[in-house]
């Protein structure tokens, strides 16, 4: 397969037009925190860490790192005019009750039913899970961003996750380098493909069967 | 009374945790971590501790944090959400440990660790959380059915001592924070039988801004601050 | 967006809270009462209202109070812990209602109250709490021995609109309270579908000291402010 | 039975004379309030009030009261140096997870194993529960401060309450204005009785039975 996948900027450049002025969304270790260089400076959202950041800002050059500041990957960040901190007890309060209208994770796979498996793999015995399987549960919608297929080629949006769980039934949207893609209750809906990219070469990388949406779009920024 | 004791000697500020005692441990990616307490436990050297501690995966540019305790061999078990480091490149004491059948790890969703060190200090007997279900966390525990939705039984964490980290603490033990640097230190402290809180410096009582206050005084019982 | 609307008019910033709404109302003896937003409530006279507040006993000197509420008789239920007097010198509205059977009342101890308040905002499922074993409070709840001690089975309390009192918000929504006027708003302004926040004054965002905020902006949807 | 009994205050000052230096203490609305004005100077006793406020002070001049200050009865009061405020929700997990060292609770009955009834009166068809089923569950010692007998005559310290009740099996030890009595697994102590008393004139005013204390003292301040 040749034909080029969408870069990790472009991806997170996607993901960042999907979010709305004035929401709070949290954003995965990883990729994930790459979605906060994209938003626009008009639009306001509020980037909320596990460790009790609320309000997260960008990265500070090396020598403004404050030692008492991280996010929940634990590099160095700033905070926005109006942020504030809270305790774990309190920062997972509010992910557990459904305050946070979005997080972007990372996934090793989603299943058609939206199941999420992205805190370890099967082969190693032991993982950290951290915070995924509470905000996995907790965000009102959940966006996976990841490759659509392994480096090795293997499909990660199958029928059912052989990977151990981070949530079951909690993926809203995926957004890959070759597609998004909504779960619904009637399987797996393929809205937008990557430029170049056609319905039955996406579907060809996927497990489960892909509704073609009636609207379907080529990604655009 | 004046208040509560303060201690410059951070060996006597932790008198009293001996072998087998189960410790919370205060930090996040090696912020917010008591650290002369951490290096002073590890100096006193108890034997079979059970640590109860977000992360024991080290490795965050040569901060102190609770993996030195385990790599000093002093921990039986270990309660954390974020036990090892994500890469595999290096194997952490942890797991070398681990293999070896020498300690016992649980591993609990942050939010869930978080919820149930609260719950311990406020008195809850149990509680219903979503997070988890249908996943490995949910084996071997109640699933109860609310109002449509699935939830598992969780129960108090407590321990014999915390090991927290203020900012700066008044003469009543009152505490704040400094940034991210806050973490698991407020709800640790309400769930220990001996909280120990190492800060920067002391203010007489009256000169923290009573709005404030995260941590009342009436949870932190020792007070550790340099000389 | 610039942060949360802000409203001068108190009839506009409750706009919604309709006949049959839920409504949580925070203060405790009338101090912490979001009074503007009370006396607009009973100006707009919607019917059939579940309140959720601490106290509905009146006579606080003349005081606002949620009493007024259930004297204007748009209240069919009210969960409260203090909902009359101590003395029965006078017959409350809500005794007068209650003996002709035309509201519901629900007395939940005050703990109870704030913790089943602050479960809905957490979104844990239910919780077993010590309060109330052996007593009325006791009646149809699931008794739990653990680790051999009873406790009663308590869901939460939500609301589709929460009516606080804080002392400064920022743009943001960001609240800190003022001494004893903090009470019940913290957890209800987690608690509710729409919490609208009555404040003396919205400052610029970054104003507020981030380690003292009480209540983020994320659970304030509107602020009410003086002209 | 016209023997002087020990009037409220007298009462307030013995309760007062219990409380440890360094303790945190929660005092029921009404006369249990009167125990604050008895601590001396030179002990430091620190009174939670369940409307947050942890390092109440004593009443203020009419013209210093704080409209935003209140104590558990809606009194004015004031705070002390190192007070500070917590929600309601933060109040009582303080509370419930005993924290509190005494709470000196009023009482309309308490029975022989410490069952507590001071809420309502049973011909009242409502009443208010505020704090006092939490306060008398959580903290880790319940002091009772109340009249031996009710204006009536009748007893208040029985077998079993009639009155509904606040907590089960919670009091510790029971101060009124003609005894102090212990709460054990084997039944009520007599471990104090007012000056002039007799154990047996106690008994009388008391329904279960008292085993004397060998120990047994007049109340003194």
């Amino acid at each position: 397969m040749n034909k080029e996948r969408l870069p990790r900027d472009v991806l997170a450049m996607r993901i960042a037009k999907e979010l709305e002025d004035g929401s709070y969304v949290n954003l995965g270790i990883g990729q994930p925190t790459l979605v906060a260089n994209y938003i626009p400076p008009e639009k306001l959202v509020i980037f909320h860490s596990e460790n009790g950041v609320i309000g997260v800002g960008p990265m500070p050059e090396p020598e403004d790192e404050d030692p008492d500041l991280c996010n929940a990957g634990g590099q160095p960040v700033t905070t926005i005019a109006g942020a504030c901190f809270v305790s774990h007890a309190d920062s997972f309060a509010l992910v557990r009750g459904r305050h946070l209208d979005v997080a972007v994770l990372g996934g090793l796979q989603v299943s058609e039913t939206g199941d999420l498996a992205n805190w370890i793999r099967p082969g190693r015995g032991v993982g950290g899970i951290g915070g995924a399987a509470d905000i996995a549960r907790g965000a009102k919608r959940i966006y996976v961003m990841m490759e659509h297929t392994t480096k090795d080629g293997e499909r990660k949006i199958v029928r059912r996750c052989d990977y151990p769980l981070t949530g079951q039934g909690v993926v809203h949207t995926i957004f890959t380098d070759l597609a998004v893609i909504r779960v619904t209750p009637q399987g797996l809906v393929l809205l937008e493909v990557a430029p170049g990219w056609t319905p039955e070469e996406v579907q060809a990388l996927t497990e489960p069967h892909l509704t073609v949406s009636p609207d379907l779009r080529e990604i655009a920024l | 009374m004046a208040g509560r004791p303060v201690y410059h000697n951070a060996l006597e500020a932790i008198a009293g945790i001996n072998d087998g005692a189960t410790v919370m441990i205060g930090g996040f990616a090696a912020r917010g971590v008591p650290t002369r307490l951490v290096l002073a436990l590890r100096d006193r050297a108890p034997k079979d501790l059970t640590i109860i501690t977000n992360d024991t995966s080290g490795g965050w540019g040569g901060r102190v944090d609770c993996s030195l305790l385990v790599e000093a061999r002093l921990v039986r078990k270990v309660i954390a959400s974020w036990p090892v480091p994500a890469s595999t490149a290096v194997v952490t004491p942890l797991e070398q440990q681990l293999r070896a059948g020498e300690i016992e790890l649980e591993v609990v969703p942050q939010g869930t660790l978080a919820e149930r060190i609260r719950a311990a200090g406020a008195g809850i007997g149990a509680f219903y959380t979503p997070t988890g279900v249908g996943t490995p966390f949910a084996e071997g525990k109640e699933v109860r059915s609310i109002d449509g939705q699935d939830f598992l039984l969780e129960y108090p964490l407590s321990a014999g001592f915390a090991l927290i980290r203020g900012f700066r603490a008044d003469t009543l033990g009152n505490l704040v924070y400094r940034k991210a640097a806050r973490n698991f230190n407020p709800p640790m402290a309400t769930a220990a039988r001996v909280t120990i809180a190492e800060v920067d410096a002391v203010v007489p009582a009256g000169d923290l801004d009573p709005e404030a206050v995260v941590t009342p005084g009436i949870y932190v019982h020792r007070l550790l601050v340099p000389e």
